[in-house]
């Protein structure tokens, strides 16, 4: 059966600008696995959020019983979130959706992982697990502008790492795909999230060979409300972000 | 302990509460978070003849207390419900309503005459309120002479009881409800959503791509409460109460003003656990008043002439 | 700096930001706050021709995310209105809105003709929707053909534009609303509170003394939201913008939607500078949009066609 | 000029049977002076509560800049309030509406104060001015049952207190009518605040020189919107229990 927590914060401290780092410690640790997946947050208790949050999972640490999300304040629910503190209890439910594989690849496989802004998060957890794996990692990570940068010395320590940032106040100036226009010619499979913008972008230089993750407004979260659909790219329907998503293969939906 | 049975046309429920239209799937979902035969009956998606892909996203978006959504009846058609959803929530101990949506008075005969003749199908209800379906779907449900003519065809056709689904959106209520009543309908659904919209500060747009969209939540149940209390004195068939509902004060509050059973929509979202807490919560508080069956609440206050404490254990 | 100036029939206004009525008294209670010439418009409480008690207390019942209330009209009659508050309110420098309620057209003539002849009075506003009155007041509200006619005789005999204040709880808003601009109104006020009901758990009964009452606050405003854009587009007259504002931005909402002028209500309990401090923020969250004046950007939702970003600056 | 204060929370802790004593501090103070005023509070930041909450003013202390309210978890709004944190800021407008006089009475006048259960606050700060004025105070303060009791000790210091509680468990058994009937034969002006029920019982026994202070539902707390008026005794008009209140001659309205 699948659970609600009431998880308990160990940590909740910006990082970046407007970006917090949440640690979170709880039993639903041991249910995740795959990388991409996401958690559905009620940031506050009371009427201020009817609905829940989706936040991805960034870093789990299975031994320690934790795990950790990033997350940009925006409005209401993010920053209610943000004023959470170490020692309280966040409801949390998940984890949910279908995440990044990380199986089935050949040996050494190369991964270039493209994220954008607030769509690296999850590419850490999964970065982690393809180098644990024995694949190799590129990372190509986009922000505005240099106070946005964070985790690029985390993605360094698993692998290659370029950052854009739109006004080159760090890294090269522009976006991901100027990147990798100008540096990455070989890689086997690729896995990016971002803005759809960014996603369009990538899909239309490295063609269907790789996963795109997606971002919706939710409801449920969990399947039941029809909130989250995206077109299916052959076919006349729709797929759920929360449920067959937030991860597609990029030939099989329209980003 | 006090009996929580209530006993509807086509229903006999465990507990008065159920999930609401449209915020619990098919079941399937909140089947992984606890055993569907808990609830007192579970009410599906609404379903149309034919599959129907909906409206495009946003479709959902948060409001003070409450929310919109434009789903737009998103949903696999007639026979996919019947061949797989509806035959899959047999395995469960549980009365199942089904939620029907249509264009034409046909629409809704078909779906309703195929579904009745499922063995676990109790009861069907009439969507006539749908405010997120452009053709007709919202006429059914403003106009008397529309929505009774629309219960008596489905009635003729439908070997379960029908359920009438009013749309608070409507200068007179009581009107609607008694041209329904009028026209054979066993009971009455209420309330759906209210109209709403919001707008996007930085777009300049309505934040639903639909436009406007039906707002749910607490924000709703005064309106709920109000059109309740006022629809259960002038009819004399059961009114399954929905508006707002998050716990089991809410649907007490529901009940006490006229239904005779309390349907949970948004709170599903909040939390999956919504509906089996609600029971638990509704089976302590009940034990508050000198009743024996929870369905001698229904319609208190207004059966109960004077502001008489109505605690008394 | 963008032009917070808007001007409306009958109403040259600093800025687009009033109290709404009902919500404001007489202003006398909140000039102790601060300096009412701060504001866009006074709009001061329902004025019948004779003193009305209004109704029992409890008067007023929280909701989630809003408040019901049943004052019932209470107000101290035209001649002490016209007498003593009016007067009162001829030192500051601001518009004053006279909110008009009446059993018969005759009583809204009587008052509307006898205010306009005031000097600091710039416009009425027939509140032709109050809901906690039972005799004639809602029917005024809910009748096209009813409405047109009150907006027609009173503009016979009041010297001053006219604005009617519409109700929410009907089926086809926009139809109200084109009847009364053919009557003749000015422009319109929307909208006035949803009517909703609380019961108390404990007596059982509805927790308001009149039953049910009017909802207001921050749940309705999608209601309201949703209601302005379908009517903005359906009328040349300005509307008056109100439901569920709390901040600046609930504001812009409203008028992104369609309303050229905004009204807060209930949001002045919670916070007695309310409206001068949405006048600030108005001030400063004005700045993010490429317009000279705030004026442009009535309407803006239904007016741009695509989904490109206002926020340019 | 009328204003609000986010005044600072010093102590919120529990004293009696869901009884808290909340302390604090700010420029407010300054203005408070009458026993039996109250203020309008808002319990807590976004959509949990429309309304602000009215609490009667319990304790004045000028010199150090503090006031203390003592309340009653009840609904929502108290609860809320009783989680509020020592440091934490809360939200308060006023001092509002008329309080008890506390001048123009003759030396040493012997002063009655009857108080029930939340009722018996706004009687403390009144007990110490009437005692500052030289005048006699008596005090007959009822509750439930001895859980309930509090500021037994404190009226104490302050003259001779008689508490009731109905099911006998401290003090007399029965109302504070019941102690009224039975000890209290000497007094000049009475003074009372509680539940409608013991203010009619009272009024009926000791007649019109007193004063009670009411309490009704309300929206604004400052005479703008008309949701608390209170019946006038002689005449049809009605008064605001926000402005003209809460405190009345107990000839001037209808208990
Ligand atoms: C699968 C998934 C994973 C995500 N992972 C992350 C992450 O790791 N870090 C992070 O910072 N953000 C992430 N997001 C985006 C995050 O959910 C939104 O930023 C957040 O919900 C905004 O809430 P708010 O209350 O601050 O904003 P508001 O605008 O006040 O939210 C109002 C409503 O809109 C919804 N909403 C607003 N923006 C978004 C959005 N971009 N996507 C989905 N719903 C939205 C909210 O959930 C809420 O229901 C993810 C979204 C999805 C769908
Ligand atoms: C002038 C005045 C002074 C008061 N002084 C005190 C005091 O010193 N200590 C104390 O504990 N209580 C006092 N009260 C009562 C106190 O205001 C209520 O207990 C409190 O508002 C309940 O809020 P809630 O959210 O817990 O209850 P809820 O029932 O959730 O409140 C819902 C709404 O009803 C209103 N309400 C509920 N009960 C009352 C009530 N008895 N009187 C007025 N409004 C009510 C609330 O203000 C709110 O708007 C006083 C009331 C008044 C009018
Ligand atoms: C996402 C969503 C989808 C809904 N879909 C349907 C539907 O298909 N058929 C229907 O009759 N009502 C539908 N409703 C209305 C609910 O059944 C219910 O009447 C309404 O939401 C009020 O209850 P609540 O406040 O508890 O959500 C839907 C509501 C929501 C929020
Ligand atoms: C206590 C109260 C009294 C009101 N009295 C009047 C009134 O006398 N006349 C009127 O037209 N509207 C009256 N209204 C309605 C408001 O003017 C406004 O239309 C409504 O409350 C919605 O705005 P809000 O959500 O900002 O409060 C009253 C509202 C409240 C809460
Ligand atoms: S969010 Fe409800 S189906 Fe995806
Ligand atoms: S509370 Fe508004 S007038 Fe008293």
């Amino acid at each position: 059966m699948k659970r609600i927590e009431r998880m308990k914060i160990l940590k909740n401290r910006p990082i970046a600008s407007r970006i917090y780092e949440l640690e979170l410690e709880g039993d639903l640790v041991k249910e995740m696995k795959s990388p991409g997946q996401f958690v559905h947050l009620k940031a506050a208790d009371g009427l201020d959020t009817t609905l829940r949050r989706p936040i991805s999972i960034c870093h789990i640490d299975r031994e320690a019983g934790t795990f950790t999300m990033l997350y940009r304040t925006e409005g209401k629910g993010t920053q209610l979130l943000s004023r959470r503190q170490a020692g309280e209890r966040l409801d949390v439910l998940g984890p949910l959706g279908t995440g990044f594989p990380v199986e089935g690849f050949s040996h050494q496989t190369r991964c270039l992982l493209i994220g954008g802004g607030i769509g690296v998060p999850p590419l850490y957890e999964l970065a982690r697990q393809l180098t644990a794996r024995g694949h190799k990692v590129t990372t190509v990570i986009g922000f505005r502008s240099a106070e946005d940068v964070f985790y690029e010395d985390a993605f360094r320590e698993l692998g290659y790492v370029y950052v854009a940032t739109e006004d080159g106040s760090r890294g090269t100036k522009g976006f991901v795909t100027d990147v990798i226009d100008r540096h990455i010619s070989e890689w086997d499979r690729y896995f990016t999230c971002g803005p759809r913008p960014m996603l369009r972008a990538v899909e239309a230089r490295l063609g269907p060979d790789g996963w795109v993750s997606l971002e919706e407004r939710m409801g449920c979260g969990v399947g039941a409300c029809l909130a989250c659909v995206c077109d299916e790219k052959n076919g006349s329907g729709y797929r759920k972000v929360c449920t067959d998503g937030p991860v597609f293969r990029a030939e099989e939906v329209v980003v | 302990m006090t009996d929580m049975r209530v006993s509807l046309p086509g229903l006999e429920m465990k507990n008065p509460v159920m999930p609401a239209s449209g915020c619990f799937g098919f079941g399937k979902e909140y089947s992984e978070f606890y055993d569907l035969s808990r609830l007192g009956a579970i009410c599906v998606k609404a379903v149309t003849p034919e599959m129907r892909k909906g409206n495009p996203t946003p479709r959902v978006a948060e409001t003070g207390g409450g929310m919109l959504n434009a789903i737009g009846l998103q949903n696999p058609g007639l026979s996919h419900v019947m061949e797989d959803e509806l035959i899959w929530l047999q395995q469960f101990d549980v009365p199942v309503i089904v939620n029907i949506a249509g264009n034409t008075p046909d629409d809704y005969c078909r779906v309703a005459s195929a579904v009745s003749d499922l063995p676990n199908v109790s009861a069907v209800e009439l969507n006539i309120s749908c405010p997120n379906v452009k053709e007709g779907g919202i006429a059914f449900g403003t106009d008397p002479v529309i929505a009774r003519e629309l219960t008596e065809k489905v009635k003729q056709v439908c070997s379960v009881p029908v359920y009438v689904k009013l749309s608070p959106n409507v200068t007179d209520i009581v009107s609607i409800a008694r041209a329904v009543e009028a026209g054979g309908a066993d009971g009455l659904s209420m309330i759906n959503t209210l109209l709403g919209m919001r707008i996007d500060l930085n777009t300049g747009r309505p934040v639903l791509a639909n436009g406007s969209g039906g707002l749910s939540g607490a924000a709703i149940k005064p309106v709920a409460v109000r059109m309740i209390h006022a629809v259960s004195q002038e009819v004399s068939i059961p009114i399954i109460g929905m508006g707002g509902v998050t716990c089991a004060e809410d649907a007490l509050e529901l009940i006490l003003a006229g239904a005779s059973a309390v349907a949970v929509g948004t709170q599903n979202f909040a939390d999956p656990f919504a509906c089996p807490s609600i029971i638990d919560g509704l089976t302590e508080t009940v034990k508050r008043y000198n009743v024996n069956a929870i369905s001698e609440l229904t319609g208190r206050s207004w059966r109960t002439s004077d502001r008489q404490i109505l605690t008394a254990r």
